[in-house]
């Protein structure tokens, strides 16, 4: 399906990462927005508000961002995409209720401009330490999609990508940038609203009589309805089952959970996406994202300088994280050199498939601004050796 | 049914439940199956197109409600039924939206959003069930039990001073505020029906024996003897001035209509301040029928 | 390619200088320019600085590490980056808010009053775009036509046709007294 | 869709009579009904159901005037009431009465 | 100071400031150094031992006030600054605890502990600079924010009713509420040191210019304009009933001490209650000095 | 130093699992609790509530989870050992200011009673799956310690170790306990207070003057003080120096967020524990924790009735994770089997700290029941073949 | 070692009824008992199930496989567990509130009207309590004096004196009509 | 620990005189104080500090009243008063006096 023109802003515009996401939202059909203000992510919902009565869509800035998330899944079942923005401690609040659109398998999309943590830290300067907490923040099993831009067109790119994802998965897509993405200001392109792809919801063709909101397709995802369309369903953040009715039971556990995760596990080669470049005779692989990627290249260039054979890999889905890409080149380089700014999150999972096969090296940062090149490229030679 | 007999051998809630589901797993003389049939009297009064009304549900006893009413009924997160609903309602204001759900619910953990909704004057119909506890979770204090009451987190009697609810209500915005005992039924139901014809953030309360796990620590009987006694134990006073409505276990209980007043919606507010400003290049926002967001 | 550092303290209006050069490279001027920025807490008066890199190829790279061209717009960010500057760099600076002392050699330095200039034409506010055009008209870098088609759109619509005279103002300021010290003069 | 019943015709049924359904096994003698009757039409059974709980039954069918209150309370669903000349049979195998057992 | 004068030298404030961290980060013209002024000066009236007074701030520019002062001074999470100060006066009921924080941070995100508090009566001063915005992540719309007001998230003018504060702190359950502009500074100093002096929950909310955010976006002039607007646009009513004083753009905003009411505070009722439950099994807390809990 | 007296119920007790952390709690000093009911840990407040009158505690209910965790804290810095109980949906709502209490250097003890999840799940139902969220849960980088006991006289014990810790090295402890042992009832034996020892708080003994709130003793934990000690200090979430200041700079963030990770990672080995059962000659070690630990022992029993060579590795402290050991396993045996009542947490720990020289093998458990030691026997075999 | 099932609805005292039989076991009766549970949503009226372990070692592993006891105060709740009850182990059940059809073979089934007995004594709370009186005669597995100093602290203090009572009427109604079915009569 | 002054005995001074002290580096131009002075005291110069504000000078010191309002309204902390009697000298390194700049 493609675009509606009306929320597509066609031509060339000279735009912050922020902004962009914005832009990207109302491509992708986004008409609802629930948020609550919070710098660097402040901007995205700034231009909503802005944008949105000009195209039919509501904005809401709501009392706190547990409400703004719980907003986003009440929406969504009234059939509409929704959106929120977000940073670090307000992520941390919506934590359990991402946990329930998981759970009630409701598309939408949160975008985390990560700042630096823990706590209120640095509220104005860049991280990216909610990586693993994108994955594990909420309590219980389930797995989401997280998407990571690294240019204000990619925010606007991979923020259309992430409605898609979760429509296709129906689960909630993290698009996890940066303040430095989020602040920095390049040109993004929009392109004319037939150019742009767009998944439709997976809306139920079956009758009220013979649709279960739980019954999942063969591709493991259930169909789906919207309010007010008579089909009187119900559903449930409890355990349930096909009719989505609670049942309290580790067998209905069983059948739901593990779907729930092996939906997007079992699946995982569809939505992996990364970049590679020169790993062909690489001995050493940097593997990035977000802003952390756009460094990583000036010290790579610097360490090719040097004649060392040293490869990319740059993560664009981080979530789920591409195990069995890790694994084919840990058998084949020495090692990999995880640049990110935080003491260690995605190196854990580089680290865990590399299965011993190569080394992961973690060049630290902890936040407050990028690394310096030469950081990484010493962690380079360090790996080459 | 097999013998496709007309459906008056059925019992005529079954048309709104979900026979599936019952029997329901409240307890013995709990009110609330009582107080889910004067919702349904309400719509019964009310004959909206059911399949535009959504309820929405906390987590809690009364939580369960959005499990057995055969509506799109949503059972969201402890608290957070409010925003759920705010999403929906929103997103598609075609909908009538009620929200369904328990004391500590709505006004302890999601007395946020309470007062907020309140406050913007969202187009919701919130319908509180007060049994004075925190029920679900085994009878814990909750932010409306009266001075003095017995619960499992304060076994010595509660010195907290509670919420009366009704005024609360009024002083953040609402628009409607009533309150009934669950014996009251037909009054309630009529409450319902008015509060949900009635544009804007309505609640109607109802005063509802917790026969279990209220009841018993109290010392107040069985659901039935708390039944009678909070019906017979109430005065109805209707347009109370709502400060003056608190409930304690000495006095009687006021019920009654307390609010009945008029005031933009947020939709409202939301479309008279585009138009006034943008004219022309705004479409007020959910005045034609829904529109379809699947785009 | 160039890389510019645009500083002063946050209420200038220093990344929305930043901001213009960025846009008029990238979008009137067949270039690629990143814009970063970086300021503090406060919503005025702290330390605020907008790095922007115009280059014919696209910035993958998106920060600077030793600036080609420094506008300074306050004492304390001139006494921060200066001697970050590349040799040979450009010096661009608020007389009024910015005391050199004597200058590092190789700089060419290069001065305006910008915000008295722009109190006079009533409001300081724009100072920063009476910079913009000095820095149009000194540094030669991107066509004054693509910054003045940048300015719309970039302000506030009630004050392009201000922000347009103050632009003119600075761009017009250039004359030799602007430069204070040109580096031929004292090596 | 609609779920209610056409409302009685008050006009022409002058002293409505009702015919009650118990659903015994629903049942968990609360006993609201039989409290709340205003025609004092049900009693307590001394039987237990399947759950332990003493179900009502019907003592005076008769004095019923389908005023639904018994309906409208109980908190189990389990009772409820129909115009006498309207329907007489009920469903014998979810709608029982609970003197046919004692 | 290396030349050892006397202190008079200093700026008096240098005594109860952190000086090593002035000058503050608040802009020009902003208001919210002037209202820690009055707080001081109520310091000053009131002559406690500053050891034992604590301040707790949220996030938000008003939230910065609690690492200016050299108090035992803590800085919370957004919208958390009374539970946070719950927590030091429950642990230690012999301090006195002051939460100096913004409309945003208590009546936004922090809603429902301040209804909370205010409904436990729990013994915190809350000092609330009202300055109609949030300020401190550049200008989005409040919930106190006028009708129509212009900010960053209702470029086209606000659209939902604000809150009143004292209205919502009174029919909640304050004891003592209280509101002034900043220019009031020897009445709000001293509304200051009534709150502090009465035990239970006190508000006073101190309407304040935010130049920079509030100010310029909605055309109101400086800072200095403003803070002059709000002091000559506003009228002294003691005693007014909290429900009549709404604020917006047009009319007058009503300051004065609008409740001062005596009620058991949250420890009052909790000794109370187990004094007469359990005797002389019950020591009642906070009444000795303080225990010290380090075992 | 020794308990007091005053908390500790000297004696023979027949008590479940919640019921002895509050004993627990009380044993240790615990006189500020603040909570929200949840089940299945609500019965831990319910005692305390009942107890904590007679012994000079104060115990509130607070609105909601988030106001439980930060009264914590500010209870904290008043000078009480504070304590609270939440599950997975609290657990979730805990997590911004579990961050502000590791930023602050806050000592205080959390036990999650977990249940099914994600989101409401099945709550009266036994789960293991916030162990990631445990460790990852809240925004930004930080460590804390969690402790996992697994009958209800280590839920007593335990909870006084993790005060212990908590004093110790100035973190939030985390005592991931489940429903299992929450609702399981055992004997406890509580002893004598003089037997109990208690880790004072370290106060400092500088005088005002001379004393920087952050400033770290050379175990890299800063010296604390109480509210109304005359310090007049000054703390925040914020990114802050040693005197406890904001400082919104990368080099103030590397300076304290290092050190919050480091104090934990650098001291892991005083601070890991652990319980090893038939090692030696194994080929196969399982590892468990909490309630599963209990499980897999029949399992273990009846694989070594068939003559299987599998040894047991219990987690006591599950945070931080004992790398260094199950790395020199690893070395020795051909594989792992992580009993977890998840579909993989731990396990990926074991993966990742295994470095390939020892396969990792889940039996996955989606909760509300605990495994069938069949299930475990299965995988031990398939582990041993 | 024993291992024991207690099963009815909440709200019957089930959970009670185990946790005395473990604590009498554990703290009175020299032996180690481990207590588990199980329950619904519901305060009440859902199936629930106690599960106790007693034994002369340490309880590591605490869930029971096959019961050697088996006490059943619902329909619901024999019909879900009876099968699983031991070869030759013992069923005690409410014969009001259970009725049994035909039982399977090596099953020792004791029968008692507690709820009835309870009812009679004005308060059919205490139903599980003239059970576990019950349940202390015809196993034998606990003194019942371990069992009787059990009671309090495990009943609210008001209430003592009436459940000793309610222990005795159950211990005291063994007789040989409650052996239902003996099963050497049936084999 | 207390950090107020000893308040002024009125009763002794008659008319008291304030001297005004301008922390010229920490103020920000808001002229609050010049605005608000009851006397008139003060205005503001039409230097820059550091920062780039405007600070005020002392028109006429004489005409101050020492009423502390200009130190009290000052948002920065920037300026404040003491008694003639009691104190003449400033701190140089600190507490400047713009008209000495001007
Ligand atoms: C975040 C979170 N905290 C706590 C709970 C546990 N919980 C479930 S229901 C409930 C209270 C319900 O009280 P109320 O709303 O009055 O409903 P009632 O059961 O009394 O009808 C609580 C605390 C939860 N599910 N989620
Ligand atoms: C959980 C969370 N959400 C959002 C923020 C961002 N935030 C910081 S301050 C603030 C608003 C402050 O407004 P107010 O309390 O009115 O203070 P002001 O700046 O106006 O003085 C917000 C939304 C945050 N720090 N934490
Ligand atoms: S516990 Fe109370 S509120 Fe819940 S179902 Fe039972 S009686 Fe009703
Ligand atoms: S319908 Fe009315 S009269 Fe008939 S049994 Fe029911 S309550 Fe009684
Ligand atoms: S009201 Fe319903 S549940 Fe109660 S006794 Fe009557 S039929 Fe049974
Ligand atoms: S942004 Fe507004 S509130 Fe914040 S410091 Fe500036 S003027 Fe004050
Ligand atoms: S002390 Fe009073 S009179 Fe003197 S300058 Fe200040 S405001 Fe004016
Ligand atoms: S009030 Fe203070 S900051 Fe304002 S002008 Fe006067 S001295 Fe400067
Ligand atoms: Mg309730
Ligand atoms: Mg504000």
């Amino acid at each position: 399906m493609k675009a509606d023109p009306k929320g597509v802003l066609t031509g060339e515009h000279y735009l912050d990462g922020d902004h962009a996401c914005a832009e990207g939202g109302l491509a992708a059909g986004c008409r609802f927005f629930a948020g609550y203000p919070i710098t660097p992510s402040t901007e995205v919902a700034e231009r909503i508000a802005e944008r949105f009565p000009m195209v039919g869509g509501i904005f809401i800035q709501m009392e706190d961002e547990l409400a703004s998330m719980c907003a986003l899944i009440g929406a969504s079942w009234a059939g509409a995409k929704s959106m929120s923005v977000t940073s670090g401690p307000g992520f941390s609040l919506m934590m359990e209720n991402l946990g329930l659109a998981a759970m009630m398998e409701t598309p939408c999309v949160l975008v985390n401009v990560q700042r630096g943590g823990p706590s209120t830290g640095l509220p104005t300067l860049p991280g990216q330490a909610d990586m693993m907490q994108a994955r594990w923040g909420s309590h219980g099993d389930y797995e989401i999609i997280a998407i990571s831009p690294s240019s204000p067109q990619e925010c606007f790119d991979f923020v259309i990508d992430a409605f898609n994802l979760s429509e296709q998965w129906r689960v909630p897509v993290l698009v996890m940038t940066d303040e430095c993405v989020g602040h920095m200001t390049e040109k993004v392109v929009i392109p004319p609203a037939y150019e742009i792809e767009v998944v439709p919801r997976r809306y139920t063709t079956l009758p009220p009589s013979e649709y279960l909101p739980y019954r999942p397709d063969p591709d493991m995802v259930p169909q789906m309805i919207k309010a007010g369309d008579g089909y009187r369903i119900h559903t449930t953040g409890l355990t349930h089952d096909e009719r989505g009715y609670p049942v309290m039971s580790a067998e209905c556990q069983e059948q739901l959970v593990r779907r729930l995760v092996e939906k997007i596990r079992l699946h995982a080669d569809q939505i992996i996406r990364f970049e590679e470049d020169e790993i062909e005779d690489a001995d050493v692989v940097v593997v990035s994202y977000g802003i952390s990627s756009r460094v990583a290249v000036r010290a790579i260039a610097l360490a090719r300088k040097e004649g060392i054979k040293v490869g990319h890999l740059r993560l664009i889905v981080v979530w789920p994280f591409p195990e069995k890409r890790i694994h084919e080149l840990a058998k084949k380089i020495k090692a990999f050199v995880v640049v990110e700014i935080n003491y260690g999150q995605m190196v854990y999972e580089v680290e865990r498939c590399a299965h011993g096969q190569a080394e992961a090296i973690l060049v630290p940062h902890g936040g407050g601004w990028v690394h310096d090149p030469a950081d990484i490229l010493e962690k380079i030679k360090e790996a080459a050796r | 049914m097999s013998n496709g007999k007309p459906s008056e051998e059925h019992h005529p809630m079954e048309a709104l439940l979900r026979m599936d589901r019952i029997p329901h797993i409240w307890c013995s003389t709990c009110g609330l199956g009582t107080s889910v049939s004067a919702f349904a009297l309400a719509l019964e009064d009310l004959q909206y197109d059911l399949d535009k009304i959504c309820i929405v549900s906390g987590i809690g006893c009364t939580g369960r409600v959005a499990g057995y009413v055969k509506l799109d009924s949503f059972h969201a997160t402890h608290g957070r039924a409010i925003p759920f609903a705010t999403g929906l309602k929103l997103a598609n204001p075609q909908l009538k939206v009620v929200v369904f759900s328990g004391d500590g619910d709505l006004i302890a953990i999601g007395g946020n959003h309470f007062i907020h909704a309140a406050r913007r004057n969202m187009d919701l119909t919130v319908i509180c069930v007060n049994n004075f506890i925190y029920a679900m979770t085994g009878g814990q204090v909750a932010p409306t039990s009266p001075l003095g009451a017995s619960c499992s987190t304060t076994p010595y009697g509660n010195y907290e001073r509670p919420f009366n609810i009704p005024h609360l209500a009024e002083s953040c915005g609402a628009v409607y505020v009533a309150r009934w005992t669950a014996l009251h039924l037909r009054r309630t139901a009529k409450s319902i029906a008015e509060a949900m014809r009635k544009p804007g953030f309505s609640v109607v309360e109802i005063i509802c024996p917790c026969s279990t796990l209220y009841a018993r620590r109290n010392r107040l009987g069985d659901g039935l003897e708390l039944m009678k006694f909070y019906h017979e134990n109430s005065i109805i006073k209707h347009g109370a001035d709502p400060r003056d409505v608190d409930i304690d276990f000495q006095s009687p209980i006021v019920v009654g209509k307390f609010v009945d007043r008029d005031r933009p919606t947020f939709i409202d507010g939301y479309n008279r301040a585009m138009t006034a400003k943008l004219g022309e290049k705004f479409e007020p926002y959910g005045v034609a029928p829904a529109e379809v967001h699947d785009g | 390619m160039a890389e510019i550092r645009v500083t002063g303290f946050g209420g200038q209006g220093i990344i929305r200088l930043g901001y213009i050069i960025g846009k008029a490279a990238s979008l009137y001027g067949q270039q690629h320019a990143t814009l970063t920025q970086s300021f503090g807490p406060e919503a005025r008066g702290s330390a605020c600085s907008a790095q922007v890199v115009v280059s014919d190829m696209p910035v993958l790279y998106p920060y600077i590490t030793r600036p080609d061209i420094l506008v300074a717009m306050s004492q304390e960010a001139y006494g921060k980056y200066i001697d970050n500057l590349k040799e040979g760099g450009q010096l661009l600076f608020d007389q009024d808010l910015v005391s050199t002392g004597e200058l590092p050699k190789s700089v060419k330095a290069f001065s305006i009053p910008a915000t008295r200039l722009a109190e006079e034409m009533g409001n300081r506010i724009i100072a920063n775009i009476v910079m913009l055009g000095f820095f149009t008209a000194v540094t030669g870098l991107i066509e004054p036509e693509a910054v003045r088609k940048a300015i719309p759109g970039s302000v506030p619509d009630r004050f392009v046709e201000l922000n347009q005279k103050a632009f003119d103002v600075g761009y017009n300021y250039v004359k030799e007294g602007a430069v204070v010290a040109p580096p031929e003069d004292r090596s | 869709m609609k779920f209610w019943r056409t409302p009685l015709d008050s006009d022409r049924v002058k002293v409505p009579h009702g015919r009650i359904h118990i659903i015994v096994e629903r049942c968990k003698g609360c006993a609201y009904c039989v409290e709340f009757c205003p025609r004092d039409v049900l009693e307590m059974s001394t039987e237990y159901n399947q759950k332990g709980y003493h179900p009502p039954y019907v003592k005076v069918e008769d004095d019923c005037v389908n005023c639904r209150l018994c309906e409208l309370l109980c908190p189990e669903f389990a009772i409820f009431c129909t115009l006498k000349e309207e329907e007489e049979v009920g469903n014998k195998e979810e709608v029982g009465h609970v003197e046919s057992r004692s």
